[in-house]
């Protein structure tokens, strides 16, 4: 399946966009969908290992299915405050 | 256990720290604690123009209300207040103000920093900085 | 070593906190920390009405200056503010208001708590209770 | 000599006056002074132990002279914050 994937600071930096789409398995967990992210450019790849997954706004477990998330965001590494 | 009370807001205009004072008056409580992160000129020797700050609104916003009901619980706070301003926040003011009241007064300090701790690592907010030699990067957390 | 400032004051009115705020604002701060202490309805188990405060004034305000001078130097405080009201203090108001800021933030929120103990160990100010019963007593220090 | 020593918080109740004067040797030390305060009635001798005198404004060690001091206050045990 074809799924969306909100991009924020660094990662939206990296390839020029504010969200992406990636190809992966009709069952796909977070951790598919973070090497399908990874496979973009370089620069992802440099940057996924830092990054986590969120579905529907909650941060997800490598494990976790991405199968009906409405909203999928990649999160490199915060800096609020 | 008493009930407790949170606010939680992300604002994209300066934030106004004396309209907030009242929001964790309460009659039993013998302690209100603030803390307020501004933007500050210098950085490890550079000189800092403007910062801007970016986020997941919605994920952030639903992050700080589960960060509010987390502290609140573990420090039996009566009232707390978290505001994190978002876009531009020129050198001198308020990037973020979390304030909290409680009857005695170590549970509203001790509060203070946990709640920073936790705001820096898991709430999706971003600084990008600007500085005056023309460079600007995403700030990365130690 | 950066100069630091400080403001202390005594006063017989209710403490203008939103006043207070500015006072230590600095473009070289990233922090900002306050205290406030206010009256609370219940005691270990007893309501109180109200509360007075008593003090040696001139040996308080320098005690104080002297106590402000310590905490900037031991913290690393660019600026600092410590208030006392006098009289009677109602409930849910300020009695005492501390306020610093400095470079980072975990010097302006640890030095709250030791403002504190040092001013409630060394002040010459006394609080008497008046508890909705009748009876008043002068608050004993732990 | 005699002097006069101010009185504040339970201090003052126990006498119920602001100020006492009392009579020491020419050359006394806070210690002395403390002492003869305590003379002046039971509750003030249960009280003293637990008081600092203050020299002009500051706290005064048990062997400070109060030769030449301006102001004598007896400090109780303070309360404020």
């Amino acid at each position: 399946m074809r799924i969306n994937v909100l991009l924020f600071a660094a990662a939206r930096d990296a390839v020029d966009s504010d969200e992406v789409e990636v190809e992966v398995a009709d069952n796909a967990t977070a951790a598919d969908v973070l090497a399908a992210v990874g496979e973009l450019s370089p620069a992802m790849q440099a940057l996924v290992p830092y990054c986590r997954l969120a579905i529907d706004s909650r941060y997800a477990d490598a494990s976790a299915s991405v199968v009906g998330a409405k909203e999928l965001a990649l999160i490199p590494p915060v800096s609020g405050g | 256990m008493q009930s407790a009370t949170w606010l939680v807001q992300l604002v994209d205009e300066p934030i106004n720290m004396a309209g907030l004072l009242s929001q964790i008056d309460n009659p039993d409580v013998g302690a209100h604690a603030w803390f307020i992160g501004v933007t500050r000129r210098r950085t490890a020797g550079e000189i800092t123009q403007t910062l801007f700050y970016d986020a997941h609104r919605s994920m952030a916003q639903a992050e700080l209300e589960r960060l509010a009901s987390a502290a609140s619980s573990r420090f039996g706070l009566r009232h707390l207040v978290i505001v994190h301003r978002l876009g531009e926040v020129p050198i001198g003011q308020a990037s973020v103000v979390v304030g909290c009241s409680s009857p005695h007064r170590a549970a509203a300090i001790d509060a203070l920093p946990w709640i920073m701790d936790e705001l820096k690592k898991n709430v999706p907010i971003w600084k990008r900085e600007h500085f005056v030699d023309g460079k600007t990067e995403w700030v990365h957390p130690k």
